[in-house]
């Protein structure tokens, strides 16, 4: 019961899934619309199940005062308001809405600040990370140097070759790794669905019991 | 005014994260808070308006009360109850005696894109890449690109120890890695320093009106 | 304690505000580094140079969402600006439901500032859902996908919008788009209609797209910051796009420089490291 | 028969008449272009028919039989010659002895019509003429055709064959390895690299952080990065150090919390297993990447893990690490991610290797069959290439066109 059901759910599953896509029936196309939208509907119902656990973990600091709990309640405020202005204001998703302003001025901007953060990160990781200290190291680093070069106007200033120079670095060598990286993981992705779906990595299940 | 307003929160939210930089600061730790707060909520919205409202709400109430369906369309009603249950049946893991009936939905959850992702994936990164890359070697660019893809696969070959003919693959395959890396890490910085200057031109442009 | 050690153990907060003061410094003081312009933006330039005036409108669909607006609002300013200087009629419309306030925006700022009214030099059709069907059914007939503007007046109502019916009567359509609205304009109206389609993508897709053009899928192509900058030199009006490359040259330059100064402190300190090994021994 | 030939007969001669018109206006001067209409002389010559016409049953992914796919060939007139062709018209019929009705029109230089919602099974007879907007060209005929449900995705042979070739290797050698032939696998140098992580962590008494990515668990490194996790729990296990598992999924954190309670138990160690160290953060990528860069400057792992799908986030993650001075070893397949953690962790695992070492480790004879299955793929995978290559070279271009499906 608790290990077979879930291994032969799994199976039938996954072999109607990859059996489907050779089959152009309408009789098993359709059924495969159907049983995409539970996917779909599984994955909203996992991401509730996420925000429970959000809101036990924040109410557990609070009930045990820890010490930054003023921010665990900021974040069950902030949840609360959304959750509120999403369910209470019928056009939600319309411009001008609270839920919609509140997505543009609060979440919008401390995302992309945090995004953004990556340009100071790139340029701390290059004056420690970037150390010719291997041949390949130095590849890497004088590879990411023309690249950088040939992508701004500054490039063309220097030397007309860089653009060209980077067009090929992008071309040539770049291609021919990125597609032998490629097949590798594609390889490695199916060997371990077939897996799954035969049941023989059961790492999805969890403990033994 | 409603705008300005606005457009003060954003800023003072980027300056709070900016503030990290620095160093951790309660500052960064209100936007941090809040924004876990605030993605959980939209997501929350979304995902009920988008999945569950026409999957599994709409379906049932509105066909049980006579009307039109939608979502399914052709399915029966009772259709629409079963990723309803399933994904009921994922809360289980919150009574630990009945835990393990939360496999269930998981098995058909993990099973089924395991099954769905097989396909394209042979597609996608094999079969397309034997027409890609079924280079005769009359250029010197096919012959690198070439011994690039050969030296790269032999690098990722698990068989056998890297020593002799294999080795000296696994190593100019290496070699074509890291300047494809390094390509990379070159063009992706491109596109994070432009979203830093965009938050720069946020702050001054439009919330100062500096310039 | 010697320099390279000194170097090597350096705050790194040293560097994050030096990387901070090299994007501010060119907004208040642009270089004006010289950008050259490359064929694909030279083309999109000409299609909407083509374009006759006050007659068929260009269609500008501004399908970008936040996360892409640094490289891709600068283009929407560079082309409205552009289309309108040359009293070209534009109509603007959004595939991203979270586009509609920023394309609105942008529409709004370049009319003002090249003195357009609204219904006779453009107009704004807003935002429908359904991508392709939207575009494969703009190609029948526009009113039935979009019956009114974004306003509430029916299209029949706007002067301009008089005579315009569907891909026939648009000589060109530009998507801007950080996801594959481009793409599907190529699909979904280039290759059953014909309809003349250029683009401006963000320059991390920008290498996916040259196919599309030199299989004259698309007519012209921007990519990224630099892409934006290239068309503002063509329209002698330098902004965001060209203040942009100054930032960006700057940035790079910088980081390039921090990498050699990185492996000179790296190899200074463990050249004198080894000289101090071998003087104790 | 004899309406073919007659049809062939006109065609031909109104090509070449065309085509002589054709020569004589190209030497007669240039009309200027607001020459007044009234002399253009009426138009009373229809175009020549367009060539051969095929009629086939269309295969698509949702297949109800209902739809019929045309091919012809352009009229002689179309481009060339008078450009006397506006359009095509397509006309279909229940019966051969009428043309029956005009379906679709189709403009001039396009050779191809999909016809669509019709009766599946029945026959249907085609025909398509060439229009010039007042003259019609004799039709071209094809035999009739039915549209068919099918059950099979012809176009997708390719795949099905190279599936059933990978598959059957990854089976006999999972087969092989059960039966216990010992299949040798290189050690994986990243492996190493994880055991003296951990190791420091606990001569130094701080706990050890693994993000195992922010992939759904549905993701293949997601799954890959749980087998590794148990690995790393068994080991902060038997040292009893502090294992911090922060996600961004809620399932993968169910999964995790199983994960780590069993790795605990089998080493004897039920008791040191804390279920608070195993979070959900945030759904949203970049809350989630501020939530961990918060736990290493407060709690200071010495020891971070970043093993799964990773993508913008994973610079964040390496910087703020390497501040806090944590020993890093990171692992994913995402291709764009990798550079970045080459270059800000101590050690990493490539694309693949994250897959190879999570079959490496769990020991477990049938997942390296897997592990074997690939490797003699890629060599299958080369000597496809190569194949095809010579072919190409020589010009029989079908081997490689069989592998360009859709």
């Amino acid at each position: 019961m608790r290990r077979q059901i879930p291994l032969a759910l799994c199976f039938i599953a996954g072999l109607f899934m990859a059996v489907q896509y050779f089959i152009p029936h309408p009789t098993v196309q359709d059924t495969y619309e159907i049983v995409l939208g539970w996917l779909q509907t599984l994955l909203a119902f996992a991401f509730l199940l996420g925000t429970v656990s959000l809101i036990r973990m924040h109410f557990h600091k609070i009930r045990n005062r820890a010490d930054d709990r003023a921010f665990s309640w900021v974040t069950l405020l902030g949840l609360v308001s959304m959750i509120g202005l999403g369910f209470l204001h019928p056009q939600h998703q319309l411009p001008g809405s609270p839920f919609n302003l509140m997505f543009l001025n609060v979440q919008v901007p401390i995302e992309a600040t945090m995004f953004s953060l990556l340009a100071f990160y790139i340029a701390s990781a290059a004056f420690r990370a970037f150390r010719a200290r291997t041949l390949e190291a130095t590849l890497l680093l004088v590879a990411a140097c023309i690249v950088m070069l040939g992508r701004v106007p500054i490039g063309d200033l220097i030397h007309e070759s860089i653009p060209a120079a980077t067009q090929w670095i992008l071309n040539v060598p770049n291609l021919a790794a990125k597609r032998g990286v490629m097949i590798g993981v594609g390889l490695g992705m199916m060997a371990t669905s077939l897996k799954i779906i035969l049941g023989i990595e059961r790492a999805w299940m969890g403990g033994s019991d | 005014m409603g705008t300005i307003i606005w457009t003060t929160i954003g800023a003072i939210l980027t300056l709070s994260v900016y503030s990290f930089l620095y160093k951790d600061n309660p500052f960064y730790k209100f936007a941090e808070h809040l924004v876990v707060g605030i993605s959980a909520g939209y997501y929350l919205v979304i995902y009920y308006y988008n999945f569950i409202d026409p999957n599994v709400v709409t379906p049932v109430f509105q066909l049980r009360l006579g009307d039109q369906a939608i979502g399914f369309g052709s399915g029966a009603w009772w259709l629409a109850l079963i990723p309803g249950l399933l994904g009921l049946l994922l809360y289980t893991r919150f009574f630990p005696k009945v835990a393990w009936v939360a496999r269930w939905s998981l098995g058909i959850y993990v099973g089924g894109y395991a099954g769905l992702g097989l396909s394209p994936v042979m597609q996608a990164r094999v079969i397309e890449q034997i027409g890609a890359n079924a280079l005769p070697l009359t250029s010197v660019t096919n012959v690198l690109i070439v011994v690039g893809l050969l030296g790269t696969l032999a690098y990722f070959f698990f068989s056998m120890k890297h020593k002799g003919i294999l080795g000296v693959f696994a190593r100019t395959g290496i070699v074509f890695l890291m300047v494809g890396f390094g390509a990379s890490f070159g063009y992706t910085v491109m596109s994070r320093i432009s979203l830093l200057i965009g938050r720069v031109s946020f702050l001054l442009h439009d919330w100062l009106h500096l310039v | 304690m010697n320099v390279f050690e000194k170097m090597l153990s350096i705050d790194r907060r040293w560097i994050f505000l030096a990387i901070g003061i090299a994007v501010i410094v060119p907004f208040f003081f642009p270089l004006g580094l010289p950008v050259v312009v490359t064929p694909p933006v030279e083309s999109l330039y000409d299609a909407v140079d083509e374009i006759h005036p006050n007659d068929a409108p260009l269609l500008l669909s501004i399908d970008y969402a936040p996360a892409t607006l640094p490289e891709l609002e600068p283009m929407a300013m560079a082309i409205l600006r552009h289309a309108f200087e040359k009293d070209v009629n534009v109509v603007v419309m959004t595939l991203h439901p979270a586009g509609y306030g920023l394309a609105e925006r942008a529409m709004l700022d370049a009319a003002e500032e090249m003195g357009q009214e609204y219904g006779t030099d453009y107009c704004f059709l807003g935002f429908q859902p359904g991508t392709s069907a939207v575009i494969l059914g703009m190609g029948v007939n526009i009113a039935t996908v979009f019956p009114e503007d974004a306003y509430g007046t029916p299209l029949a109502e706007i002067p301009m919008m008089e005579g315009v019916r569907n891909y026939d009567d648009i000589p060109l359509v530009i998507s801007l788009a950080g996801w594959s609205a481009a793409e599907a304009w190529v699909y979904y109206a280039y290759q059953p209609f014909g309809q003349a389609v250029g683009a401006g993508v963000t320059a991390v897709m920008a290498t996916d797209f040259y196919p599309y053009l030199s299989s004259n899928q698309l007519v012209g192509l921007l990519g990224g910051m630099r892409g934006a900058a290239e068309y503002e030199m063509k329209i002698d009006n330098p902004d965001k796009g060209v203040q942009g490359m100054d930032s960006q040259s700057i940035i790079h330059i910088m980081i390039i420089i921090l990498i050699v100064a990185g492996n000179i402190a790296y190899f200074g300190a463990r050249r004198r490291k080894k000289l101090e090994e071998a003087e104790a021994a | 028969m004899k309406r073919t030939w007659l049809t062939f007969l006109t065609a031909v001669l109104m090509t070449v008449l065309m085509t002589v018109a054709a020569v004589a206006q190209e030497a007669a001067p240039v009309v200027d272009a607001d020459t007044p209409l009234e002399d253009v002389p009426l138009d009373t010559v229809a175009p020549a028919a367009p060539g051969a016409l095929t009629a086939r049953d269309y295969l698509d992914s949702n297949d109800a039989g209902d739809k019929i796919e045309l091919d012809w060939e352009l009229s002689p007139d179309d481009g060339e010659g008078s450009c006397d062709v506006a359009a095509y018209h397509v006309w279909r019929s229940r019966s051969a002895s009428s043309p029956g009705e005009i379906v679709a029109e189709v403009s001039s230089g396009q050779t191809h019509y999909l016809d669509q919602d019709l009766e599946p099974g029945a026959e249907y007879f085609y025909s398509v003429t060439a229009f010039d907007g007042t003259n019609e060209s004799a039709p071209v005929v094809c035999a009739p055709v039915a549209g068919r449900v099918n059950l099979f995705q012809w176009s997708r042979i390719s795949i099905l064959a190279l599936m059933i070739v990978f598959f059957g290797l990854v089976l006999v050698f999972t087969k092989l390895a059960e039966r216990g032939d010992d299949l040798f696998v290189r050690r994986i140098p990243g492996l190493n690299a994880i055991e003296e992580a951990v190791g420091r962590a606990t001569e130094m008494g701080r706990p050890v952080l693994y993000v195992p990515g922010i992939g759904e668990i549905d993701n293949i490194m997601t799954i890959a990065s749980l087998t590794i996790l148990s690995h790393v729990a068994k080991i902060t296990a038997r040292y009893e150090t502090p294992l911090i598992v922060p996600t961004a999924r809620a399932v993968v954190m169910s999964a995790a919390e199983e994960v780590v309670k069993q790795a605990y138990t089998e080493v004897g160690q039920p008791d040191a297993y804390n279920p608070d160290n195993i979070r959900y953060l945030s759904d949203a990528q970049f809350a989630f990447a501020g939530a961990v860069n918060g736990i290493m400057l407060r709690e200071k792992p010495a020891a971070n893990l970043y093993m799964g799908a990773f993508w913008a986030e994973s610079l964040l993650l390496a910087e703020t690490g390497f501040e806090a001075g944590a020993i890093q070893v990171a692992g994913t397949a995402m291709v764009s991610q990798l550079p970045f953690f080459v270059t800000a962790c101590d050690f990493t695992l490539m694309g693949e290797e994250l897959y190879a070492a999570s079959a490496y480790l769990s020991r477990e004879p049938k997942l390296l069959g897997g592990l074997k299955g690939s490797d003699w793929m890629k060599v299958v995978t080369i000597a496809l290439m190569a194949l095809g290559a010579v072919l190409n070279f020589m010009g029989f271009e079908t081997f490689v066109n069989w592998f360009q499906t859709q």
